[in-house]
This record gives C-alpha cells, structure tokens and sequence, in this order.
C-alpha cells in the first residue's frame, strides 16, 4: 500500500497539516514568467495599487527551482508548449498552476483561427485555479490567489502531492 | 518630391525588361517588377542620390491565387529633418509552384528579419538571403499559414489541437 | 628552467572557448517571450541572435476570417500596452480604404485616448527599463501613475487593458459624465510625477554610467534596420509621423518632436533612448490638454452599414505608436472580410538591429539596451 | 521485550549516580575545558539560532521597508501586519522538494549551500555582543572574521560550478572576481583600526571606545574626517562583500536569472538566504564592531553630567532644526507645539536608552546599518561588473592606502 494508508487521520497529524498547508498557502512565491497581454495585469498586480504581497506572494523568483506557482498569464502558442512544460517540470513539488486569462484557459480569442495557439494549457500541465478574462482584471488575479489559498488549506495530507510525484494525475479526492 | 509615376518613368528607363506596368488603384498606386530583378532595382533605388529609399517600410506577402506577391513599401527619409520625401510601392509576383523572388537582404538590414517572415508564413523563397529560415514558428512547422490553401494542422509534438 | 618553458607550452595549448548561452524564452529582462542566444566570450557578448515567434498567434491569419469591425479586438492585443493606438491605427487604415469620414468629437476623443495610452505605454517601458538596470522602486512609481490613466480608460470603455473602443468611422460611444475633469486632475500634478522620477532615475550616477554611450544606434544604421519611433528619434532624426505626415487632426496641435540630444553621453545612446520617452510624455500631456481645450460637440461615430464591404484595393497606413510606426497593410477584394492584412510591427523591426549593434558589448549593455528599444512581444510575433 | 534487566537494574542505577555525584566535581574540575567545551556548544547553538531568528526578521524587516518605500503595503494576512510571515516562509522552504539538477556534479552541488552557511555563520564566534558575551576572544580576532568569511567565496563557486548551469557559472566568475578584489579595501580599512587600538582582538577594539565621552569616543568620529572615509570605504566594500545591492551582481535578477543559486530549490536555496542575511549582519557589527564603538553606549556613560546634556542638547537642537526644514518644505508653520513635544520625547528616549543594557546596543546599531543597506538596495540601480571593478582598483583601494597613510602618520607622530 502507499505510503499515505499507514497514516490514519488524528488530531496530531491534521493539526500539522492544518499548519503546514497554512504555510504553504500564505507563501505562494510565484514565477517570473509573462507570455502575453495578461502578464501586464500579472505586474499591475504585484504593484502599488493591487498589492500581491499582501498576500505573501510578492516573491517573483526568477528561477523555476524557487517558485511555487506558475502563474500562465497569456496565450501559450505551440513554440511556447513544449517550453512551459519543460519549465513545470523544473519546478519542485509541491508547484501549483494558475492558468491566468481565456488564452491559457482555452485558447481564448484565438481558438478558431489560431493554428500556432494552444487550446488551454491544461494539455500540457495540470491547473490548480483558472481565472477567466481577456485579460482578467488584478481583482480576478487575486481572487484567484485566494481560491488557491483556500484549495491548499484544505489539502488532505501535506505529502499527498509529493506521494504522486511522477503520477499520471495531481488530482484526486481528498484524503485520497 | 518626386510622384510614384516619376520613379516608375526612371525604373523603366533604368530597367526595361526587368520593371512592368505601374498600375493604379484608388489608393495606392505602384510598379510590377520581376522577381528575379528585385534585388537590382532596389539596390537602384537605395544608391541613386536623387532617389535614395534608405526605409523600407514593409515587405508584406499577399496570395493572389495563382501567384504569389511581395509588395515593397519603400520610402525616403531625409535624416537632418525626419521628413519623407518620397515614397513607393513596387510588387514582384513569382508563379505559387515555384516562387523565388531575389533577395533584399543586403540592400535594407529590416529586410533581413522580414524576409524571413514572408518565407516563413507564406512560403516565398528569398534568393541570395543569407539566413532563410523559419522565424515565426518553430523549424520543424509544416505548411505556410497565411496561404489560403493552408490546412490548419491536427497535432503538433504530440500535442492535440482540436 | 624546463618545468617553465613546460608550463609556458601548457598555457599556448590552453584553449578558450566562446559559450553560447539561451536567455529566454523564460528569463526575467526580455519582457516576456523573447529568446537571446547569445554568444559570449566571458562577459562581452560576440553574438546574438533573437529567436522570435513564442507568442505567435496568428493575427493575419484570423484578419482573413473575420469582418473588418471584427478584426478591432484583435488589435489590442498587438501592443499590447497601447491598445488605443492599435485600434486608431486598424480603424484609420480601413476609413483611408473605404473613404469613411470621421465626426470632429471623435477625432478629438482619438488624440486624446491615443496620446494617454502613449503615456502609460511610456510609463511602463521607463519603468521596466529602471528593473532591467536593477532597480526596484520606480516601477512601482510608474505603475502608479499608470493605474490613474488605466482608470480613466475604464470609465470611458469597460476595459484596462484591451479596451476595443475605437470603431471604423469614429470610437464606440461618447466619454462619460465628468470625464473631461478626471482627465484635468490627472494631468496636473503629473509633471511633477516625471520630475520625481527624474530624480530618482534618470540622473542616478550608476543609472547615467550604465546607459550614456552604451548601445549608440547611429542614425543611418537604425534606419536602414527599419528603427522608428523613440528609438530612432533618440538617434537625431526628428522623425515623428504626427509631425512628418499628420494623421488625424495632429496638424492643429503644438508640440515638440523629441529627439535625442546626447546630454549625458552620445546621441542616440540608451540613456537617450530612455529620456526620450521621458519628455515625450511632457509633450503627450501638452497634446491631451489642447485636446481638452478644443473638445468640440457632436457625434462620435459615423453610421455605416452592419455589413461593412470597402471598395477593391490596398493601402498601408502607418500612425505613430509609442513604440515605432504601426503599419497595416490591408487589401480589400470587395468582400466583407479583408482579403489581406499584413501588420508591420514596429517592436519587430526595432528588435531586428539587436544583432547588429549588439557586438563587443557587456551581457549587462546587453539587457539595458534590450530595455531601451521597449519590445513588445504581441507585437514581434504578431 | 526483556523484563529481565528492568528487575535487577534498580540498584545498579542508584550506585551509578553516587559514583558520579561523587565523583563527578572532581572530574570536571580537573577536566575544565570539557564544561567550557558544553558550555561553549550551548551559547553557539544560542548564537546559531539568534541568528536564524534575525534572518527571518530581516526578511520580514526587508519586505515590509521596501513596501513602505514603494507605497504599499506588504504581507498583511498572517498575522499581525504579516509578521507572522517570518515563519510561514521557512516553513514552506523546508517541506519543498530537494532538486538535484542530473546534469550538476552531485556531490559539490550538495555541499556548497552548507560550506557556504558554515562560513558566514563561524564568524559570530569573534563578535562582541557584550562585555562578556563573546564566543571566543581571539587576539587575532579582526583576521579571524576576514579570513574566515572569505570562505563563503569557496561556497558559492562550488554552487555555481557544480550546478552545471551557465548562469550560474557567470555568477561564480563574477563572484569570484568581485569577492577577491573587494577583500582589499575592507582589509585596508580594517587596518586603519587595529593601527589606532594596537590590537587584532574584536574586544580590545570596542574596549578602546569606550570613553565617558560616549560617541565622541567612537573611532567613526576620531580625527575628522580620516574614520569617516575608512568606515566609508568599509562599509561600500563590504556592501559588495555580502553580494547587496547596488552590488548583486552575482545573482543579478536581471540579467542572471537568480546566479549561483538558479538551480537551488527549497531548504538548500534557503541556506544561501540564510547566509546572505547572516552575511549583512557580520558586516553591519564588524562595522559597528570597528567604527560605532560596538556594544558601547550612545549616550555618556556617566548620566545627568554636563557630556550628557550637550550632547542630547546638541541632538534636540538638531531635531528641531529638521523639524523646521519640515515645515518649511509641506506644512503650513507655526507648529511649534510640536516641536517641542518631540525635544521632549527625545530627552526622554535619552533617559530611557541609559538603562539599555551593552548587547542591545550592539544590535541596535547593527541593525540600524542593515536599514542603511536595504535602504540602498530599494533605491539604487546596478553597476555593470567592469565599473564595479573600476570603483574598487581605482578609487577604493586608492583612498584607503591614503588614509592606511595619514593614520600611519598620525599615530607616530601624534599619539
């Protein structure tokens, strides 16, 4: 059996979860990472008036190896493809998705007629939170964050995600 | 300033097998040229001291069905005062199975990246470029997109586009 | 003495190598998807070659496919930073096809929207510059001026970013209540704003001995790479299409056409580049207060038919963007939909001089003048 | 289990522990440097975690002072005003993946985020926190710190070599030559002191500031204005020492992605952040250790005598003279109510710093020299690496032979 099955659920165990998942919600550190129209929405919310750190995810590390979230925000055309998944791989668990914006969602304005446009980034890697508009509006992108936040409080166990490594899926029920 | 029918007049004289009709239409007018002369008359058309095109605007592909166009926007800037002195449109048609139009690459220094942007999306092939590839999408993208016979592709990398 | 000249041969055998190294498409100073290879021996670059095209989507493409009022969205997310100057650009370049009259008001309302957007374009293109070099703080600043900009577009169309207000014959409805006030309150203490940040930046002595005689773009050479806009003003040439070849009503205003002056080094430097686009918003602010001043009454848009066909033909129009020349080239076959729509992008041509002046300079020049010819990749890869 | 030994063990426990009460006094008197030995492993793990402590209130410090300086607000949900943040952070980083890059050379690649914290965090054994709290009083005290700190150079090239990352490899070469070049004028500086005390001991130097004069005591304000530009050059040194802004160069977000620790995740990459901020801290009290009079007290260490009330008279005068810049500059006038409720508050922060005890004092001004640093950090951009250069082989260095000079001078001739 897993590893996950020797753990029953106890007062202990899910208060430690219950703390760590507090943790790692409230410290979020995104990626340096634009593709489109909706990075500008990305930087105007880490700025004056939006305020990402408010939330403790103000830390936009530029390498992969350092972050927590991915934020897509904007169109993932296919050159792009096979690079966003090279850069999801290079992130350590537990990395969260967040798929910013109609283009990263499902193609967006460019579903029809876009042959170079990937529809919805999905295909390639798993998504956490999808946050809809052309582009989204800070609001949205914050609202976002907090929908994640709240999805990671309520993770099952702390190593749920880092049992599944290699997994065909990142999902599954709680306390799976 | 000198009128698009003036430097047609003196392309002609210039080159009277290489440069075709000067064709009107109610917005813009400009010159054909051959495919294969377009190298030459640009280069006229850069070095001539009264002419002097030192901007090329755009090179923009169009698909004429049967043909294959390049269309030339060039203008002339006078440096010390940022003024267009004049400007032209000339188009070079190369036949779609074999479409082959001489480069402008060393003549303008744009012409390079652009160039390369018609090879890539329309599938004209730029003779005497010194880097013709695929700029735009990635080197192993098949088909022209902006062709209209293009089939918009199924998969790519394994990557489902339906 | 042998073990010596042993050594010595050792040394001559010794080999060194140029290192060819990727930056981008993920890399946090070639604003957004732009890949470098960049070949270098130790820290000064000996090559580099832009690898475009990451964020290709197909606008030429789906011009083809959609009606001419469709296709005004679309152009928002080129430049993405100026929207309302891609949409004037599209909605010119189609009444210059079909002959489409424009009512006064509109016009006004166009200048006016388009040399705001020039200014929050600025304003970010400064501000990322200042990140580029390494500082935190004036983006910051410079987002927060942008932000009041962004909220008077969102009183007037809805939108922050992609505003779809311009329409072919006029813009989508009139300014609201109290708009032309708001306009007045955010310009007046803006000056003061550019002077702040030329105290914090733009005569910084680090900031002045990264930028002054780094990446000189000499005039001949930057036109000759199709360079336009700042970028080339910054170079000496005063050339400005509101002033060389006014569109609109550009011809009634006054202002300056800013060109580079090479105050703190050489003309058409990085640090020119960058001040350019400075005191350029000085110049769209005196624009957007005559159009204050001269704001007719009337209409805003002129009727045209629901299926909208322009008469067989082509043009390329090209208006003046905060980045370069915006050029559409359209040709219309009499149907509906454009039968062709070629979009010379000005951030792809101003990109396409990097591998040429770009030899014998530092990996750091290198991120600063990437910086100053403010690319935007919507636009690059169209 | 053996229940066995349970029954028969009672006595033998009992007779053991009179043995070792009996003969254990006599054991650890005879024995004095393994009670030292005990006793110096407990205050260095006290030291070790102080220090980590600070790390996690300096980061917290850093992004809510940068947020104030680029009007925001910063971490605001956890906890009061985000506090709480300080261990949210480090938390995560812990239960973060450990990556190990397979093109990287394992072994190095693992070891350097610890070389390199094991370095910065070995120099605390030399500071003087108070008169009595020091780790180790070396009579080589100030080289100790030099050589010893230039062992997080070894770590980070191994972190940047073994990472197998060009962008790294960049970060090593670039740290390699900043870090070398920059130990010249701290060393310079760094000599200018130990010329005027006479010794190399971190104690001896702080107990030669101690005066009744208070400040004036300091060596910051000893023959105007030779200290000051010795402290000067120190402390922009030691700026580019400790990879700070305007001197990350190494890991210059911009144009080097992250620098050596690209390819670090988690508790590893977090080790560097440790060191960095461990780093700050070692310079800000090596400064304070050489410059601003160490553990010694601001005021006058006699109170209520006349020193004493020049010297805060001299300080609410100049209060007051900034408070009416103040006025000049965005207020209406006439508030001198208020002035002169702040000339008392700051008599009455004077009466109040008397009773602060040595050791905080010592971080007190340590941490107001860490302000100075992010201070900078928020405020300035980045030198390239050749101006960098420049600025330490052709004016720091320069200055700091002059002023080695003048001191040189001054003390055989004026003692």
């Amino acid at each position: 059996m897993t590893l996950q099955n020797r753990f029953e659920d106890n007062v202990i165990l899910t208060t430690v979860d219950a703390a760590i998942n507090y943790c790692r919600a409230s410290s979020l550190w995104p990626m340096t990472f634009g593709l489109a129209c909706c990075a500008i929405e990305m930087m105007a919310t880490g700025m004056a008036r939006y305020d990402l750190a408010r939330f403790g995810a103000e830390v936009f590390r530029p390498s992969p190896r350092q972050s927590d979230l991915m934020i897509v925000a904007g169109t993932v055309s296919l050159k792009m493809a096979t690079r966003l998944k090279t850069l999801y791989d290079q992130m350590p668990e537990p990395r969260y998705v967040m798929s910013l914006g109609s283009c990263a969602n499902r193609g967006g304005p460019y579903y029809l007629y876009g042959y170079h446009v990937l529809k919805g980034v999905d295909r390639i890697v798993p998504v956490d939170v999808y946050v809809p508009g052309c582009p989204p509006i800070p609001e949205a992108l914050l609202d976002g964050l907090m929908k994640l936040q709240a999805r990671i409080r309520e993770e099952g166990r702390h190593f749920r995600r880092l049992a599944k490594v290699g997994g065909e899926t990142q999902e599954g029920p709680k306390g799976a | 300033m000198v009128t698009p029918r003036e430097i047609h007049d003196r392309l002609k004289a210039q080159f009277p097998d290489d440069v075709g009709d000067f064709v009107e239409e109610p917005v813009e007018f400009f010159s054909e040229v051959k495919p294969a002369a377009v190298g030459r008359v640009c280069a006229f058309l850069k070095e001539d001291p009264e002419l002097s095109f030192n901007y090329l605007v755009s090179i923009s592909s169009v698909d004429l069905t049967a043909n294959l166009a390049a269309v030339y926007h060039l203008e002339s800037m006078d440096l010390e005062s940022g003024r267009t002195r004049h400007a032209f449109v000339m188009r070079a048609q190369a036949p779609r199975d074999n479409p082959v139009i001489a480069s402008v690459a060393t003549v303008w220094g744009t012409a390079i990246w652009q160039e390369r942007e018609v090879y890539d999306l329309m599938g004209i092939t730029f003779e005497g470029h010194p880097d013709l590839k695929r700029i735009l999408t990635d080197d192993d993208w098949v088909g022209h997109p902006l062709r209209k016979d293009y089939v918009f592709p199924k998969t790519y990398r394994g990557i489902d586009l339906e | 003495m042998s073990g010596i000249v042993d050594q010595v041969q050792r040394q001559k055998a010794l080999k060194t190598d140029r290192m060819t190294i990727n930056m981008g498409p993920q890399h946090p100073s070639t604003h957004g998807v732009l890949r470098l290879l960049v070949t270098t021996d130790g820290e000064i670059v000996d090559h580099v070659e832009p690898v475009i095209g990451y964020l290709h989507r197909c606008k030429e493409k789906i011009a083809e496919n959609l009606p001419y009022y469709q296709f005004m969205p679309y152009t928002d997310r080129l430049d993405y930073l100026a929207g309302m100057n891609n949409n004037w650009a599209w909605a010119m370049a189609v009444e210059k096809l079909a002959g489409v009259k424009v009512p006064e008001r509109a016009e006004y309302i166009r200048v006016m929207f388009g040399e705001l957007n020039r200014i929050a374009s600025h304003l970010v293109a400064v501000g990322t510059f200042g990140l580029d070099l390494g500082t935190f703080t004036p983006v910051l600043y410079c987002f927060h001026e942008r932000e009041k900009i962004l909220d008077l577009f969102e009183a007037t169309c809805g939108a922050r970013l992609t505003y779809n207000y311009y329409r072919i014959g006029g813009v989508a409805k009139d300014l609201p209540d109290g708009l032309v006030t708001k306009i007045r309150e955010f310009l007046d203490p803006f000056e003061k704003r550019i002077d702040e940040l030329n105290t914090l930046l733009s005569e910084n002595h680090i900031f002045v001995r990264r930028t002054a005689n780094v990446g000189v773009f000499p005039p001949a050479l930057a036109l000759d790479y199709g360079v336009t806009g700042p970028s080339l003003r910054a170079s000496g040439v005063p050339h400005d299409l509101r002033r060389a070849a006014p569109y609109s009503i550009y011809d009634r205003f006054k202002f300056e056409v800013v060109v580079g002056r090479g105050e703190k080094g050489t003309v058409g430097d990085t640090w020119d580049r960058y001040d350019c686009r400075v005191r350029e918003m000085s110049e769209s602010v005196k624009i957007v207060r005559q159009c204050l001043d001269g704001l007719p009454d009337g209409e805003v848009r002129t009727k045209l038919p629901a299926v909208f066909k322009p008469p067989k033909g082509h043009v390329l129009f090209k208006a003046e963007n905060p980045k370069g020349e915006l050029g559409y080239y359209v040709v219309s076959d009499g149907s509906p939909k454009p039968s062709r729509v070629h979009i010379r992008g000005p951030s792809f041509c101003n990109l396409s001089i990097i591998p040429a002046v770009c030899r014998g300079v530092m990996l750091a020049d290198l991120v600063a003048i990437l910086g100053s010819i403010d690319i935007v990749l919507g636009e690059v890869d169209r | 289990m053996q229940p066995v030994t349970a029954s028969v063990g009672a006595p033998d426990l009992k007779d053991r522990l009179d043995v070792l009460l009996t003969y254990l006094p006599s054991f650890l008197s005879s024995h004095g440097e393994i009670v030292s030995a005990v006793f110096l492993l407990i205050v260095a793990l006290a030291v070790l975690l102080g220090v980590s402590v600070y790390v996690c209130l300096a980061v917290w410090l850093e992004r809510k002072i940068s947020a104030d300086m680029q009007d925001r607000l910063g971490p605001m949900r956890v906890g009061w005003h985000g506090v709480v943040q300080m261990l949210v952070d480090p938390v995560k980083l812990a239960l973060k993946e450990d990556l190990c890059p397979g093109a990287a050379d394992r072994p190095f690649f693992m070891l350097a985020p610890f070389v390199v914290l094991a370095a910065s965090f070995a120099t605390f054994a030399v500071m003087p926190f108070s008169a009595a709290f020091i780790l180790a009083d070396l009579d080589i005290g100030v080289l100790y710190v030099a050589s010893v700190g230039a062992g997080v150079l070894v770590g980070l090239v191994m972190a940047g070599w073994a990472s197998n990352n060009k962008w790294a490899l960049f970060s090593a070469i670039r740290t390699i030559a900043m870090l070398v070049s920059y130990e010249i004028p701290v060393g310079l500086s760094i000599v200018t002191v130990v010329m005027m005390v006479g010794s190399l001991s971190t104690q001896k130097i702080v107990l030669a500031q101690l005066s009744d004069a208070g400040m004036a005591g300091w060596h910051l304000f000893r023959f105007p204005p030779v200290f000051m530009v010795s402290f000067l050059v120190f402390f922009i040194a030691g700026l580019a020492e400790v990879n700070r802004t305007p001197f990350d160069l190494a890991e210059a977000d911009s144009e080097l992605v992250a620098g050596f620790h690209t390819e670090y995740s988690g508790m590893r990459w977090s080790f560097f952040f440790l060191a960095e901020y461990a780093d700050m801290l070692i310079v800000s009290m090596l400064g304070t250790v050489l410059y601003l009079g160490g553990w010694a007290p601001l005021t006058v260490t006699r109170p209520l005598t006349i020193d004493f009330w020049v010297f805060w008279g001299m300080a609410a005068l100049l209060a007051w003279y900034l408070h009416w810049l103040w006025t000049r500059i965005y207020l209406p006038r006439g508030e001198y109510g208020l002035i002169v409720v702040q000339t008392a508050i700051l008599i009455a922060i004077a009466l109040a710093l008397l009773v602060v005890p040595s050791l905080a004092w010592f971080l007190i001004k340590s941490l107001a020299l860490i302000f100075v640093m992010m201070w900078l950090r928020w405020t300035l951009p980045r030198p390239r690496i050749d101006q960098l250069m420049y600025l330490c082989w052709k004016v720091l260095i320069p200055v700091a032979f002059v002023n080695l000079f003048v001191v040189g001078v001054m003390r055989l001739y004026w003692r």
